[in-house]
C-alpha cells in the first residue's frame, strides 16, 4: 500500500531555494533514509513531506494514512511527568491507557521514572520518553528526524529492533541520519545531493 | 487670490507660521516617499548592469582562451 | 477577471504597465498637489471662526481619509496573498505599509500643528487624533512584523493575518475610541461642523483627496518596482529591460 | 536497565480508537493546567505583578482618598492590560521551544482547536484568577463596593478578549527572537476597545450608571474574539513554524 507520494517537489526558503524535482514515493514496508551534507535541506524535506512547512513547498505531496513526527525537540513539557507527558501528547494521535504508556516506558528502558518530572531526567532519558511514542502511537508513516542521536549503544540497537518491526506489520519510516545504511538491504536511500539547486 | 498681497499670505491674520509649517512638514516626507523607492530602483538597475558587465567580462575570457 | 489576476500576478506584465502607469500619474500628482495646496492656501477664503489656520484641513483631511483606506487596501491585499497565494500581493502589502504609515504620520502632525492656534495646545485626546494615533501603532506593527521575521515569505504571511485582524478591529477601535470621548468631552473644546462647509473650500478639499490619492498610487507602485527589481534581478526578462534601456 | 527484546510487535489493546474533537480540545486543556500546577508561578506572577502596579499609583500620585477612587477604574484596567500583555508574551514560548508545536500542527485535528485549549486553560489561570483577586486591590485604592462587582464581571470578560488578541500577538511572533517589544506594539492598539469598555463599566457602577451596556459590549468583543480569533491564531502559528 502506497503511503505517501511525493512528486516534483521544491523546496525554497525565503529567497533561497534548496530543492527541486524530488520525487519519492513510500509503500508499507518501506524504510527511507534520507542522505546528504549538512544545510542540503533533509530536515526542510522531512518537514515538507510531513506538511508542518508549507511556505515555499511547490509540487504534489500525496498522504495516505497517519503520520508520526519526531523531531529535534521531544516536544516534552519539563514540569510534567513522562506519565502526563505521553498522556496529554500534544499530537493527540490516540488514547492510551496508563498501563499502556507504563509498559512502553519500560520498553525503553524506563520503568519506574513514569512520575518522575522530565526536568529530572537526563537529555538521553527524555529522547527516549520521546521514543516511547513509537510504542504507542497507531501511526502507520513515522517520520523520524535524526532520531539515533543522544542515544546510547542499546538505545541504537532497540530503536533499529523497533523500526524493523513497525515495517514488518505493514509499517513505513522515513528517517534522516548521518551514519549510512544502518539498515543494509532493507533501507532506500534518497540522496538529496541530485536535487540541489 | 483671496490676499491682497504675498505677505498677507505669509502673515495670514496671525497663523501663517502654523499653516506653513504643516505644509512644510508635509511635503517633506511626501518627497521622500516619492525619492526613495526611485533611489533604490536606481541602485538595483545599477546593480543588474554591473553583474551583465561582470558576466559579459567572464563569457569574452571564457571566449578568448 | 481570472485572467486579470492571473496576469497582475506575473512581474515581466506588472513592471511593464506600472511602468507606463508611474510615467503618467507622477506628473499629474504633483500638478494635483500644487494646484490644490495653491487653491487651499491662497485663493480660498477664511474660515469665520477660525480663519487662516483651518487651511491646514486641506493636507490633514486628505492624508487622514488614504490612510485608513490605505490600511483597507494593504489588509486586501493581504487577504489575497493568503487566498490565492499570489506573490504580486506580498510585494503589495510590503510596498502599502510604510506609504500608509507616512500618511498617518502626516495627519496626526498637521493635527496637532492645527491644533495650537485653535485649542492653544499642541496636543488634544480627540477622538480623531486618538484614533489615527491607533492606526499608527497598526502601522508600525505591519512593518516592524514584516523586519522581524527571517524568512519574507514567512513574514507576509504573517502580516496578512495581522492586517485582517486589525482590519475587522478598525471599526470596533473607532466607535469605542467615538464613544469614550463623548463621555469625556471637556465643554471648552468646540468644533466646527463639517457638513457645514461651503463649497469655495470643499472645492479644494476634494482636489487635494484626489491628489493624495493619486500619491498614494505612485508611491505604493514605485516601491513595489523597486522590490520587485530586486526579487528579480536574476531573471532574464529584467536584465533585457535594463539592457535595452 | 534493559530495552525490552520482544520480537513480535503487539499492538495496544486500545490504540485503534482516535478522540472526538473536543476530547482533544479537552486534553489540551488538560495538559495545559497540569503544567501550571506543576509550575504556580506562571499564574502567580501576573498577580503579583498586578499588585505591585497599584502599589506603586498612590506612591506617584499621592496617597488623597478621593483622587485614587476616582483614578481606580482606570488605574486597575491599565494595570490588568500590562499584566496580560505581559503573561501573553510567554504563551506559545516554550510551546515553540520544545516542539509541542511542531506535534499540535501534526494532529489530525485542526491547529486553532487544540490550541483554544491551551488558551483556555491560560485564560483561568491569568485572567479569571485575576478578576477574581481584583476586589482586593481595588478596595486598596478605595474603589466604592458597589462597583466590585461590575468590576470583576468586566476583567472576567475582558480578560477574554485580551488573551485571545494576546495570543494572537504571540503565535505571530514566537518564532522572533526579542519578540517582547513587538508584541506590545502588536496587541496594545487591538486592546483599545476592551480598554474602554472595561474602565467605563466600572466608572458607570462607581456612579450607578448604565453598566449593563458596557458589559454586554465587553461581552460581544469576547464573543467576537472567540469566534474570530481562534483561525487567525491557528494561521499564525502555521507561519511561525515555518518561519
Amino acid at each position: 500500500m502506497q503511503l505517501l507520494a511525493a512528486n516534483q517537489v521544491a523546496i525554497e526558503r525565503g529567497e533561497r531555494r534548496l530543492l527541486a524535482g524530488v520525487d519519492l514515493s513510500v509503500s508499507s514496508g518501506d524504510i527511507w533514509q534520507l542522505v546528504g551534507a549538512n544545510g542540503v535541506g533533509k530536515t526542510s524535506l522531512l518537514r515538507a513531506v510531513g506538511g508542518l512547512a508549507r511556505l515555499g513547498v511547490a509540487g504534489e505531496i500525496t498522504r495516505h494514512g497517519t503520520m508520526l513526527y519526531l523531531g529535534h525537540h521531544a516536544a516534552l513539557k519539563h514540569n510534567l511527568s513522562a506519565l502526563d507527558n505521553l498522556r496529554f501528547h500534544p499530537a493527540c494521535d490516540v488514547i492510551c491507557s496508563d498501563e499502556d504508556i507504563i509498559s512502553a516506558l519500560a520498553a525503553v528502558a524506563l520503568a519506574g521514572y513514569e512520575d518522575r518530572p522530565i526536568g529530572a531526567l537526563s537529555a538521553g532519558q527524555q529522547r527516549r520518553v520521546a521514543l516511547a511514542r513509537l510504542v504507542l502511537s497507531s501511526a502507520s508513516l513515522w517520520l523520524l528526524d535524526e532520531p539515533f542521536t543522544a542515544l546510547d549503544v542499546d538505545g541504537c540497537a532497540w530503536l533499529e529492533e523497533r523500526i524493523k518491526q513497525h515495517v514488518a506489520a505493514e509499517g513505513a519510516v522515513i528517517f534522516t541520519s548521518h551514519q549510512p545504511s544502518r539498515f543494509g538491504e532493507l533501507q532506500q536511500n534518497l540522496d538529496l545531493a541530485a536535487y540541489v539547486v | 487670490m483671496y490676499f491682497e498681497s504675498l505677505a498677507a499670505a505669509w502673515y495670514m491674520d496671525g497663523h501663517g507660521f502654523y499653516v506653513w509649517l504643516a505644509y512644510a512638514l508635509t511635503a517633506i516626507p511626501l518627497c521622500f516617499m516619492v525619492w526613495l523607492p526611485l533611489k533604490r530602483m536606481r541602485q538595483h538597475w545599477r546593480w543588474i548592469q554591473a553583474e551583465q558587465r561582470r558576466q559579459a567580462a567572464a563569457t569574452a575570457t571564457e571566449a578568448g582562451i | 477577471m481570472w485572467t486579470i489576476i492571473h496576469k497582475m500576478g506575473s512581474p515581466p506584465w506588472f513592471f511593464r504597465i506600472s511602468g507606463v502607469l508611474v510615467r503618467w500619474l507622477l506628473p499629474i500628482t504633483v500638478m494635483l498637489l500644487v494646484c490644490g495646496a495653491l487653491w487651499g492656501l491662497l485663493v480660498a477664503p477664511p474660515d469665520f471662526r477660525q480663519g487662516n489656520s483651518y487651511r491646514i484641513i486641506y493636507i490633514h483631511v486628505p492624508s487622514a481619509v488614504v490612510a485608513l483606506a490605505g490600511y483597507y487596501v494593504m489588509a486586501f491585499a493581504g487577504a489575497v496573498s493568503l487566498i490565492w497565494r499570489i506573490k504580486m500581493a506580498d510585494v503589495t502589502m510590503r510596498a502599502a505599509a510604510p506609504v500608509g504609515a507616512v500618511l498617518t504620520a502626516i495627519a496626526l502632525v498637521t493635527g496637532a500643528i492645527w491644533g495650537k492656534p485653535t485649542w492653544g495646545t499642541w496636543w488634544v485626546w480627540d477622538a480623531r487624533i486618538t484614533s489615527m494615533l491607533i492606526l499608527l501603532f497598526l502601522y508600525l506593527g505591519v512593518v516592524a512584523l514584516f523586519e522581524a521575521y527571517e524568512n519574507k515569505t514567512a513574514a507576509a504571511r504573517a502580516c496578512a493575518v495581522l492586517s485582517l485582524v486589525g482590519t475587522v478591529n478598525i471599526p470596533i477601535i473607532y466607535k469605542s475610541v467615538d464613544w469614550w470621548y463623548s463621555l469625556h468631552q471637556p465643554a471648552s473644546i468646540k468644533f466646527t461642523g463639517e457638513s457645514a462647509i461651503d463649497a469655495s473650500m470643499l472645492y479644494p478639499l476634494l482636489l487635494m483627496i484626489v491628489a493624495f490619492y493619486c500619491l498614494f498610487a505612485v508611491a505604493v507602485l514605485l516601491n513595489m518596482r523597486a522590490e520587485l527589481t530586486w526579487q528579480h534581478r536574476e531573471a532574464g526578462w529584467l536584465r533585457q529591460i535594463v539592457s535595452g534601456a | 536497565m534493559s530495552y525490552s527484546k520482544t520480537s513480535i510487535w503487539q499492538p495496544m489493546s486500545s490504540e485503534v480508537a482516535s478522540l472526538s474533537i473536543w476530547g482533544a480540545f479537552a486534553r489540551q486543556f488538560m495538559r495545559h493546567c497540569k503544567s501550571l500546577v506543576g509550575s504556580p508561578a506562571d499564574a502567580i506572577n501576573p498577580l503579583l505583578f498586578f499588585f505591585m502596579v497599584v502599589t506603586l499609583f498612590p506612591l506617584g500620585l499621592g496617597p488623597d482618598p478621593q483622587r485614587l477612587a476616582g483614578m481606580a477604574p482606570g488605574i486597575l484596567w491599565v494595570v490588568a492590560l500590562l499584566s496580560s500583555l505581559m503573561v501573553s508574551a510567554k504563551l506559545f514560548a516554550s510551546d515553540y521551544e520544545d516542539g509541542s508545536l511542531e506535534q499540535l500542527a501534526m494532529a489530525p485535528y485542526p491547529l486553532a482547536v487544540l490550541v483554544m485549549g491551551e488558551v483556555a486553560a491560560h485564560w483561568i489561570a491569568t485572567g479569571v484568577l485575576l478578576a477574581l483577586v481584583s476586589p482586593v486591590f481595588a478596595t486598596m485604592l478605595g474603589l466604592s463596593s458597589a462597583a466590585l462587582p461590575t468590576l470583576v464581571a468586566s476583567l472576567m470578560l475582558g480578560t477574554l478578549s485580551l488573551t485571545l488578541i494576546g495570543a494572537v500577538g504571540s503565535a505571530l511572533t514566537v518564532s522572533i527572537r526579542r519578540g517582547g517589544l513587538l508584541l506590545s506594539l502588536l496587541i496594545i492598539p487591538l486592546n483599545v476597545p476592551v480598554l474602554i469598555f472595561g474602565t467605563t463599566a466600572v466608572s458607570e457602577a462607581v456612579i450607578d450608571g448604565n453598566t449593563v451596556s458596557w458589559l454586554a459590549l465587553l461581552g460581544g468583543l469576547a464573543l467576537g474574539s472567540l469566534a474570530l480569533l481562534p483561525l487567525a491564531i491557528g494561521a499564525a502559528l502555521r507561519v511561525s513554524l515555518d518561519n
